[in-house]
Formats: C-alpha cells, structure tokens, sequence
C-alpha cells in the first residue's frame, strides 16, 4: 500500500517525467547509431566488395579492353569468356572442379577430424609430453613451408605418392595443418571443465565425452575451421602444383594458372571469368556454414 | 606402470594421427632442411656440407638478408595491430543486433577469398599508382598524392593496407569466439549502467582473452611468413629498390631463383627462431592476461 | 577414374600407398614425360602434337604436363631435386645455363644424326644451346630484340622513321615528338633502364659483350654508365615514362604502358608481339633497338625455347623420336605455328608462310629483315648470371630514384657482379 | 548402497602437498557432510572420491574394494556439481538419460527412471526443455535429478546450492534432506556453509588445511567442538571466545579474565597458564549467571523469534547473546550479564578442547 503511493508520487514528479523523457530521447539515439552502424557498414561493403566487382567487370570485357581502360563498364558484355573459358584448356574446368570437390571434401573431412583428435588431447586429457609435443606443433607452423617443400617430395616420391592426390589429402587425415589444433585447442578450453567431469561421472569414455560433448559445444569453432579449411585447401595450388603432373588431375587453381604466359599468349578475360566461377562455391559453403557460427549462441551460455 | 598407461592412454591414443602425421611426414623433411642449411645445395647436384658458411655469409657479409628483415619487422609491427584491431572491430560491430549481417559477414570475407591473385596484384598496383584511386581521393581534399606503391618509402604500407583490408579470418574467429560469451554478462552490466567502454574493457576482452590470444600469436607467425601478397605485387623481386624484399620473397628467390636451396634453409632456420623467441614471449606473458573459465590445472 | 580411386584408397591411411605403385610400373614402359610451360593457346597446340604423335607411334605413351611460367621453374627445380625431371622439358635462354652447368640436362651431340635430324636447320642456330662444344638444347623457336611501337600513335604524332635503321637519336626525337603532340598524356616509351636485355645490345654495340665464352664478366663500367646517363636524360626530358612505372621490376605485359595506352614503345623479344597485340585495340608495329651513331649492330638471334633431354630421362630413345618427330614432322610443325618463336630452319618457314596472320607475318618479315645485322651471337652467361641481372635492375634502381649517380651506380654494379659471380661459382 | 574407507589418502601437485594422512571411514547409508572454508581441500576430497582427481598416495575403498585405479564411471556413483553441468545441447529429458543411455540400458528401463526422477523433482513440464531456458532453481533440480536417475550407491554433491539465491536454498535443502530420508543412500555433501552442514548431515567431517579437525554428528560437534577451529566454524550465531590467564597451581587455580571476576577452574587436563574459553551465544544470562560483567548494549538485532544483542564489555570486547524476540533490551543500556561454568568450553594454547577431569569426556581428543 504505501509503495503504490510512492510510485504514485513519483508519475506525478516532474523530474520521473524527465527521466522518462530522457528514456525516449535516448531511445531515439540508439536507432540513429544504428543507422550510423548501417551506413558505416555499407560504406564498408564497398571498399571490402570493389576488388570483386572490378574482377567480374574485367571477366566480362572482350580481352583487349581489359587493360587499356580501367573503368568497371565493359563496352560490350562477352560472355564469351564464361563459356569458352570452360572449354579453353585441353581439359574441361568440369573435371578440375570434380578433382577440387574430391581433394577439398576429403580434405576438409580429414582436417576436422584429426585436428580435433589432436586439439582435445592437448586442450584435455592430460598425459606426459603434452607441453613438449604441443611445442613441437607450434613449431612446425613456423618453418616457412619452402624449405620444407622438397625433402618432402622426395619423402612422397618415395612413397610413389607423386602424380596422386595422396600427398595433398593424407597429411590432412594427420593433423598436418597446426593452425586448426591450436585454434580448437583454444575453444575447447572455454568449455567449462565439469561438463567433462559429468560426463565422466555418467560412464562417458574420453573418446564419447570428445564425440557427445565436446564437438556439439564447438560448433562455432569447427564451423570456423571447416570454413577456413575449405577455403584454403581450395585455393591452395603450391601443393598440387608440385604433386600433381597430369593435366587431368588439375585442380582449380592450377587451372587457373595455365591461362597466363608472362612472356607470351595469355588469356586475362578467360582467367577472370574462371576466377569469379571458383569464387562461386566457396561463397556457397562460407554462407552455409556461418550459420554453424551463430547457432554458437545457443550453446553458449552456461551459468 | 599401470597408473602410467591409465594416465597416458586416452591422450596418446587421440594424438596418435598427429604424432603419424609429424614423425613420418613433417619431421624427416624438417630435420632435411636443418642439415641443408649446413650445405651448398642447388638442387641439381648433390649437397656439399659448408659448416657454419651459410650463417657465416648471411651475418657478415649479406646486405639484403639484414634489409629483408628490416622490411619485415616492420611489416609485422604494423599490420598484426592493425589487422587485429580492424577485425576485432568489425566482428564485434557484426556480433548484435543487425538482421543483415549474414550478408556484411559475407561480403567482408570477400578480399579474404579473393587472397593474394593475380587480379588483387593488378588491383592494388592500379589503386595505389600514380593516377590511381587512392590519389584521386586525395585529390578531392587537396593533397597531392604520389606512387604509394613505387616509392620505395611507402611501398610497404600498402601491404600493410592490404594486410588489414583482408581481415577476414581473424574476424572470423574473433565473431566465433563473441558468440561464446554468455549474453547475461552484458545483460547485468547494462542493469548496472555500466558503460560501452568499460563493458569491452570489463568482459569482452577478458572473455575473449583466449581468442585475442590465438589470433595475436598466429597472426604474428603469419605476418612474419607474409609470402605471396608481397611476391606477387612486386612480380617476385621486392621491388621497388627492394622494398617490399620480404623475408620469405628474399629466401624464396634465393631457392628457386638462384638455386641456392642451402642458404635458403638457413635464411629459413633464422626466421624459425625469431618467431619461436616472439612466440614464446607470447606465450609466457599470456598468463598473465589470459584466464580459461573453470580451468584447473 | 584412376585417379579417384586411388585417392579414395588414400584416405584409408598408409596401407594405400601400394595402391600408387602400379603408376610407377607404369612409367617403366615405352613412356615419356613432356614439361613445358604454356598458355591455353599452347597447351591446345602442344596436347594436338601429343596426340598425333601417339597416333603415329603406338608405343610410346606420352603425358603431357605445362603450368604457367612463374610456378614452371618452382617445379621444375622441385623436380629436378627429387631426381623425378620429365623426360623432356623445355628450358628458356635465361634458365637454361643454370641445369646445363649442373647437370640437369644431358648433351645431345651423339643423337644428332642419329636419331634426331636437324640437317635442315639454318647455320648457327644451335650455337645458344650448345656450351663447350656440347649441344644441349634443341632450338625449337628463334627470336630476336625487337621494339614494339603504337603505331597509331607514332602516325598522329607524324614521327617518321626506319624501323629498321634508327638511332639512339632518332628515338630521343621520337620521344620528344609524340609526348609533346600528346600533351604528356603518352609518353614516348617506357624507360627501359633497367631491362639489361635492351642494355645487351647495347653494349654490343661497342663490340663489348657481357661475359667470355669461359663465363667472365666483360662488361665495360663505361657501357653501363653510359646506359643509364642516356635514359636519365630522356627522363629529365620528360619524354619516357615516369619513375613510378620504371621501378616496377619484371613487369607482365598487363602492367605495360604500351598495353595500357600511356607509352608508345618497349622493348620485348620478338616472338612475343602477338601477344601483345592480343591485349590493344590500336595496331602494333615493331623496329629494331636503336643504332648508337657511328657504333656497330648489336642486334642478334637467340632461341625463345629450347627442347632439352633431362638427366632423369628413363626412355631415351622414346624420347628422342619424340624431339625428332617434334622438329621434323610437317604436320607437327604446322600445328605448333609459331606459338614457340620463329622456326630456326627455312623448310620450317616455308611451311608456315601460308597460314600465318597478319602480326605474325609482320613479326617474321622482321625477323628476315634484321638477319643482315647480325654480326656475333652472345656468350651464354655463367652461373650466377641470372643474380647479376637482377642486381643491374636493383642498382639501376637507384638511378631512375635519383639516389645515385649513373657513374657510382655503374662502379657499384660492376662491383657487385663480381662479387655475385664468384660466390655462385663455388 | 556403498560404505567409503580412506586410508593415508594424500594428494599433491607436482611438489605442493595439500592433503597427507587422510584417514575417514564413511559408513553405509550415512549422509556426510565435509565443511571447511574454501581452500580446506573438501572439493579435492570429494573429487578423489569421485575419481576426477587422482590419488597420489593411499587407498581409497569403496566397500571394502580399493578403487584408487577405478574410473568415475565405474565407482558406482553420482555427483551434482556447483555449477550444475547440465549439458546445454541437450533437453532436460537427454540430459537425465545420457548416463543411462552410456550402460545400454533398456529405452523402456530409461523412461521409467526419466519419469519417475521427473515426477519425484516436479520438473515434468520441464523435460523437453534445453538448460538455458531453466531458472537457476530448475537447473538445480534436473543435476540432482540426473543423479538420481543413476540409483548409485554414492551421491556426492559439491555445493551444489552456492549458486542459488537464500529462499531457494532453504527449500532445496529441506527437498535434499527429504531426497536422503527417501533413499537412504550414502550421501557426501561439500560445503563451506555450516548451516548446510548442520541441517542436512547425519556426520560432519570439518576440514582445514587438508586436514580433519573434527569428525562427529552435529549435536557431538556444537556441544562438544574438539578445538577452538570447530568451535569457532560451527554454530550461527558465532561463539563468543574470552582469552584467560591461569594463576596459581594445582586445586587453587584461577581464571584471570579481562571483564569478568576471576574464578576457580575445575580440574583441568592442562597445565596450560593460558587459556580460551567459548560460550555459546545463548548460554549467557542477562543479569545472573556464576560468573559477572557489566556491559553496554551496542546494538540489537531483531529476528523475529528471537534477537540477537551485541553487549560490549568494558575492555571493548563484544559478546553475542540470544534474546527472545518479546526482550525488551535496547541499544545503549547498560546490562549486568554472566554465565554458568557448566557452559565453558575450555581450549588449550594449541587450541585444543580441555575436558574437565571431573567430566565424562576425561579423555582428551588430542591425545
């Protein structure tokens, strides 16, 4: 009874109506930094998307125009460049696009798998040697990768791996890529420690509490892995460059490679258009996937 | 003994792909290239052991191995601040409210994608030339631009620009890691009245420690084996006057363009232990400032 | 299909790696490895002679393997390392020095004759691949210095010349000429300071060559000076291109000014100027390097590519039909065109004569009409040679940037190449 | 159904000891309490238990097995965590299977446990629900739901009431204790609130430093704290302590306090000339008592039933003493207070309980 009469008070103060309006005032510019927030973002978009919208431009330019004018319209659209493009090396893009589906899914399968293993060894389990084995991972991140490129050659030529697409796809089913295990290892570790313990407590094996508690709470990390893990195995042509001889083995970006001859014939709106085309799936999975990242807020939220 | 198999089972079996993996695939050729570094090698012919020759030449006498590092150095000062700071930014802008952001997250990750091509080379000497975007822009506020890109005194901030125009991936894992921090946190410190900044200050960063940690001690490793932004924009000579004579153009080119795969190794082995010796700062600070939720150790 | 299958088995993990095994069984019998560097034109071209070649010789099984030219040497030297070199490969003028003095390619003097014909070809033509009195490249394309010109521009400018016979002077004028008619908005020509091919013929204009027959630096300081003082007063004129493009090393023809509309002129090897007329829309003519005043011709012929025997080559006599077959068959020789550079014999210009087009048959006229100003072919640099030039760019560098002198930047350059040379001889 | 033996249990990090000699025996069907405040290793002790801590050395039993190496799966045991633990990608209802689901046990046999935990907890409507959708109290019921849906021979609970508010904590320990009085099953409970402790143990084990100062019922530890740590951890309001001098030996020895007269001490198992004694809030008598002060009411708090004044003494120190709630005592009036010797508990300079010889209790704890 007396509180209704202090609130009543209150409405009737003109200093609660103030406030009130200050309330209203500030609602109103919270929606004017969110369309600041808009505008800056597209601003944003812009400087982010240019080099694409340049890229498509030039893929869409008959091929003498593409360096002497630098604007974005094309004179004429040549399409051209798309469908010849296709067919303009001795092998279809159809194949290198069905050998970097095989490479980069067994691949991205591979990593996420071993990395996973590895990171939840390091970021959990406790045995001897964890401290110097993670080091030694952390070193081999450092390394520049060509010095190392042709001891591994003949480590594989050895194998008679060379000329098969084992040497790009096994090392990924073993954990080779560093940056994923210490990127998982850093997730798992803000995953609250009694989740495992309970777990153990309810006759969970380590490999179940990896399997039933560990990944589903890491979705954002591994959607992030498999998004940088697709991205990068698919547009990685150093290693397939080096292992791969037969042109009908090529993947994408060794395609894309034999369209430009610094010192003769090249064919820029042909390279471009296929550029853009390769672009295409990638987008596809990183739009796909991102939503593994946001769902990260469901699983979140412990106490 | 049986204690120690009970201890150690779980977690040898679970690294037992990574331990294949490193002790067949990844040490031998480590272990190739130390002992490579030891000898003239140009990689037609044999190997021919050279001692110390290699690490001999590069501190007495190589003038270019002490530029490449310069050009480095400065490189890593710039742009692994910038580009964490670009992408934490953005992420945390991406991270509330916004119906749109699917989109905004994609189109930012778009110079990502694109990476270091030939396009994005052709672009980017086109943007920052003589004529070129960036100095028309200038032009409309009055200032008269140069050849950001020509002169040898500017040249590698435009990698630097570069580097932190491709924000992609750490703001990637910067947005992975917002979305693990529990919303209620903000949620008390709005009831609060606390503030925006003191809010960032007082749990997002501290919550993201460990993320921020991941990407500063990667991005860092990164930024110091910054290879093909650099090889590409430069045609592969770290021009101009060597200024974008990157670390890993320079030993790149002494390999595979000078047949000296031997001094390319030791460049490499150089390079390995200035990273490990700025990675394990990193690490050694961390716990100072970086804290795991419910860890005990 | 082979491929996928053995990938699939690869995933199961090590046990697989028998299942690559029966690649390298393959490899064993009548079959041989070709690598080249190309583009989707050659590549076409190449993989139609493969094919023919198969069809006429039912026992050899040939792969064809190419990638661009940047990531070719990556992999040919990765190869070459791990002792797996195709069979036969394609080695340029400025590459091909460093697998001869290694050991990379193998000498073809007893196979000349002998399994492979080159009776047909010109005199001298095989002088560039062959190094102490060993043949180790096969001439398969020939080229020489060429000065590709706008000629619209050149036209409105109303520059009058003889592509054939101009000198340093008349270039100068030249310059002068078209930057003043265009107001600046292009320039006469790209300076070519610190391209050291352009400066070769220079140099051997005096008679001065870079390097002796045995590898020595021959090079007079003077020369060099007197390269950069003439391109540091063509841009004190104003009249070539601008500091900002000349420092961009190695340019690709995208980054030329002459593809971009803002230079008349620069300087690329002969065989290439179909190329670049690929990439304008005004038409191409070509003329020789400018003439010094009163000095000698330094103009000269040099194979674009060679067709080499590596030192891994498991089938010889496979692959020795297949370089026979290669400069000797006439279907063979018309497929490839002149893609590789000019063929080095007349029956091999005969038999292109009708189907060339219009650049081409201007590139090849050029290249007979220049034949009379060829006095000595260049010594093949050493080892190390490759280091040197980029050292003449980088110090030339400092030139164009107006940081050093042409006379201290020559002293140094000179210097430096000395150095340069005796560390990679070791 | 499951009795507990520790034997010489210590536990250490790398060089660190922070437990040595731990000798416990936990009966069959008791609930036992471990308090202490936080650092005291009860946490260790109960994750030992568990099995997510190792041993470091001695045995621990589990009805009569030693289960050092055993895993926590197969201790045949349940634990309720601080935080809960709930799995927050799985609903309520996969959260009380998952164990049950890890034994293979019948769908049908997991269903009869899910619902009938469900029904015994009320959390029926709650079961297609994911944890974060729960009130804190909600969470609290499905943890110790899924311990129970196990039937283990063992609950262990490690604070699990810390994290709710004071009205909810009340009301889940009344339904703990209620759980107990159901099941009858061996129950250890970790917690540094001594309230907790009192209410719900059958046994208080009371832990400090990694060791155990007192093992005994509540009513063995309130009435006759074994040192001056017990005494001081154990009983709300907090027991008043009056430091004293010993003068004079044998039958004539006295105690010299501060505030009150001396007085002849009983026959003590001490020859101490030092001593503490305790008194318990509500054994101090306004205005009578053997032995008398004078104080000042500083301050009166009002509970309702009862009060609770804080009377200073001259030498500023200031003594707890239980009202009624009808006393009508006030703040600044000057009291006559006093107590029996009968209610001192007397403790040594090594702040161990003294019985008096005449006493039942003549052998002392510490011997």
């Amino acid at each position: 009874m007396k509180t209704n009469v202090i609130e009543a008070a209150v409405i009737a103060d003109p200093d609660a109506r103030l406030a009130h309006e200050i309330k209203e005032r500030q609602r109103v510019r919270d929606k004017r930094a969110k369309l600041l927030k808009h505008l800056f973002l597209i601003v944003l978009s812009f400087v982010m998307i240019y080099p694409l919208l340049w890229l498509v431009a030039s893929s869409l330019k008959p091929e003498n125009e593409i360096f002497g004018d630098l604007g974005l319209w094309p004179s004429r659209f040549e399409w051209s460049n798309y469908t010849e493009g296709w067919n303009a090396l001795p092998v279809s893009f159809t194949v290198f696009y069905k050998n970097s589906a095989i490479v980069t899914v067994l691949s991205v399968i591979g990593n996420l798998l071993s990395c996973s293993f590895a990171a939840y060894a390091f970021a959990r389990l406790k045995f001897n040697g964890r401290t110097f084995f993670f080091g030694l991972m952390m070193m081999t991140m450092m390394l520049p990768y060509h010095v190392v490129l042709i001891p591994q050659y003949v480590l594989f030529l050895n194998l008679g791996w060379v000329d098969t697409y084992l040497p790009l796809v096994v090392p990924r089913f073993l954990a080779a890529d560093g940056f994923f295990i210490f990127l998982m290892v850093q997730f798992f570790r803000q995953i609250p420690r009694e989740l495992d313990e309970a777990a153990m407590i309810d006759g969970c094996s380590p490999f179940k509490i990896y399997w039933a508690v560990i990944l589903p709470l890491s979705l954002p990390a591994m959607g992030t892995a498999a998004i940088f893990s697709l991205i990068w195995v698919w547009e990685d042509f150093l290693a397939p460059l080096i292992y791969l001889n037969d042109v009908n083995s090529y993947t994408v970006p060794l395609a894309l490679r034999m369209f430009i001859d610094q010192e003769g014939q090249s064919a820029f709106g042909q390279m471009f258009a296929m550029s853009v085309l390769s672009l295409v799936p990638v987008l596809i999975f990183f739009v796909a996937f991102q939503k593994l990242i946001i769902r990260g807020i469901a699983t979140s939220g412990m106490k | 003994m049986r204690k120690f198999f009970r201890r150690n089972t779980a977690g040898y079996v679970f690294l037992t792909p990574w331990l294949i993996g490193f002790f067949f695939l990844a040490l031998g050729p480590i272990l190739v290239s130390l002992y490579l570094s030891f000898t003239r090698y140009d990689m037609v012919s044999a190997p021919v052991w050279d001692g110390l020759g290699n690490y001999q030449y590069m501190f007495e006498y190589d003038r270019r191995f002490w530029k490449a590092l310069e050009v480095t150095f400065t490189f890593v000062a710039f742009s692994v601040p910038l580009r964490l700071a670009a992408a934490l930014g953005v992420a945390m802008l991406l991270d509330k409210g916004l119906r749109t952001i699917g989109l905004y997250r994609a189109i930012f990750y778009l110079p990502s994608l694109l990476g270091a091509s030939i396009a994005i080379a052709l672009l980017w000497r086109e943007m920052f030339g003589l004529n070129g975007v960036i100095n028309q822009v200038l032009s409309m506020v009055g200032i008269t631009g140069k050849g950001w890109i020509t002169d040898p005194d500017t040249s590698i901030y435009t990698i630097v620009v570069l580097a932190m125009w491709q924000f992609g991936s750490p703001m990637l894992i910067f947005l992975a890691g917002l979305r693990g921090i529990p919303r209620d946190l903000y949620e008390a410190a709005e009831i609060d009245g606390t503030s925006r900044f003191r809010q960032f200050r007082r749990i997002t960063l501290p919550m993201l420690a460990p993320v921020i940690f991941f990407n500063l001690v990667l991005q860092t490793i990164e930024a110091f084996k910054t290879f093909t932004s650099a090889f590409i924009i430069s045609n592969g000579t770290g021009a101009p006057a060597d200024s974008l004579l990157f670390y890993t153009v320079y030993l790149f080119n002494e390999a595979f363009k000078f047949f000296r795969m031997g001094y390319a190794s030791a460049l490499a082995w150089v390079l390995l232990l200035i990273i490990a010796a700025f990675t394990a700062l990193a690490f050694a600070t961390s716990k100072y400032w970086v804290h795991y939720e419910n860890e005990r150790d | 299909m082979k491929l996928t299958r053995r990938t699939l088995l690869g995933t199961m993990g090590a046990a697989a790696a028998a299942s690559a095994l029966p690649f390298k069984a393959m490899a064993a019998s009548q079959s041989i490895r070709h690598f080249w560097w190309g583009n989707p034109t050659r590549d076409e071209r190449t993989f139609k002679v493969i094919e023919m070649f198969q069809a006429s010789h039912p026992d050899i099984a040939v792969q064809g393997e190419t990638i661009g030219w940047g990531d070719y040497w990556t992999k040919m030297a990765t190869q070459t390392a791990g002792g797996n070199m195709a069979d036969v490969i394609q080695m340029a003028h400025t590459y091909i020095h460093e697998y001869v003095q290694r050991g990379g390619v193998v000498p073809l003097n007893d196979y000349i004759g002998n399994g492979i014909d080159l009776s047909h070809y010109d005199a001298g033509a095989n002088d560039i691949g062959t190094m102490g009195g060993d043949l180790y490249g096969i001439n398969i394309g020939a080229t020489c210095p060429s000065i590709p010109y706008n000629k619209r521009v050149f036209e409105e400018a109303g520059v009058e010349f003889d592509p054939l016979a101009w000198t340093t002077d008349d270039f100068a004028a030249a310059c002068e000429k078209i930057t003043s008619s265009t107001g600046g908005a292009v320039t006469g020509s790209e300076d070519l300071s610190l391209y050291m091919e352009t400066f070769e013929i220079f140099c051997r204009q005096s008679g001065a060559d870079f390097y002796t027959a045995d590898g020595k630096l021959t090079m007079p300081v003077e020369e060099v000076a007197a390269w950069w003082q003439m391109w540091k007063d063509l841009r004190d004129a104003g009249v070539v291109e601008g500091k900002d493009q000349t420092v961009q090393l190695d340019k690709g023809m995208a980054d030329l000014g002459l593809i971009r509309g803002t230079t008349a002129t620069t300087f690329r090897w002969a065989n290439q100027t179909g190329a670049l007329q690929g990439l304008m829309q005004d038409p191409l003519g070509v003329a020789i390097v400018p003439q010094r005043a009163g000095m000698q011709s330094g103009h000269f012929v040099l194979p674009s590519m060679f067709l080499c025997l590596s030192r891994d080559a498991g089938d010889v006599p496979a692959a020795l039909a297949y370089i026979d077959n290669w400069v000797n068959d006439e279907e063979t020789l018309k497929v490839l065109g002149i893609d590789r550079g000019i063929p080095p014999s007349q029956k091999g210009r005969d038999i292109l004569a009708p189907q060339l087009n219009e650049t081409d048959a201007m590139v090849v006229k050029y290249f007979g009409d220049t034949q009379s100003q060829i006095l000595s072919t260049p010594n093949i640099g050493p080892k190390g040679s490759g280091e040197v030039r980029d050292s003449f760019m980088r110090t030339g560098t400092e030139v164009v940037l107006g940081n050093m002198s042409p006379q201290d930047a020559a002293d140094q350059f000179i210097h430096d190449a000395e150095g340069i040379l005796i560390r990679a001889s070791r | 159904m499951a009795g507990l033996t520790l034997r010489n249990v210590e536990k250490s990090y790398g060089p660190l000891t922070v437990m040595k000699d731990m000798n416990l025996d936990i009966h069959d069907g008791e609930f036992l309490v471990l308090v202490g405040p936080s650092g005291c290793g009860k946490s260790t002790l109960l994750r030992m238990i568990a099995g997510l801590e190792e041993i470091s050395d001695g045995t621990l039993s589990i009805d009569g097995k030693v289960v050092n190496d055993l895993p926590a799966s197969k201790r045949n045991l349940s634990m309720v965590f601080q935080s809960y633990a709930l799995y927050p990608h799985m609903s309520v209802r996969k959260n009380l299977a998952f164990g049950l689901q890890n034994l293979s046990m019948p769908r049908a046999e997991i269903a009869r446990r899910v619902d009938e935990a469900a029904r015994i907890l009320q959390i029926e409507p709650l079961l297609e629900r994911k944890p974060r959708q729960l009130s804190g109290g909600q969470k609290q019921r499905v943890a110790i739901g899924r311990s129970i849906v196990r039937e283990p021979g063992l609950f262990l609970f490690d604070e699990p009431l810390s994290n709710l508010d004071a009205e909810l904590r009340v009301q889940m320990r009344v339904e703990l204790a209620a759980l107990y009085e159901r099941l009858k099953t061996t129950m250890i409970y970790v917690t540094h609130d001594q309230v907790e402790a009192m209410t719900l143990a059958t046994r208080i084990v009371v832990l400090r430093a990694g060791r155990i100062e007192q093992v005994g019922t509540p009513e063995e530890l309130y009435t006759r704290p074994a040192n001056l740590f017990v005494a001081g951890f154990i009983g709300s309001p907090r027991i008043n302590m009056l430091a004293a001098q010993v003068e004079g030996s044998g039958a004539a020895r006295r105690a010299v306090l501060a505030d009150f007269r001396a007085f002849a001490l009983p026959d003590l198992a001490t020859t101490d000339s030092a001593l503490t004694l305790c008194l318990r809030a509500e054994a101090i008598r306004l205005g009578g008592g053997e032995v008398q002060a004078e104080g000042r009411i500083k301050l009166v708090e009002y509970l309702g039933a009862e009060r609770l004044v804080h009377i200073v003494l001259p030498s500023g120190q200031t003594l707890l003493f239980h009202a009624q709630g009808a006393d009508s005592h006030r703040a600044g009036e000057t009291v006559t207070l006093g107590f029996d010797l009968a209610d001192l508990h007397y403790f040594d300079t090594a702040e161990q309980r003294v019985e008096t010889v005449a006493g039942q209790g003549a052998q002392a704890l510490t011997a």
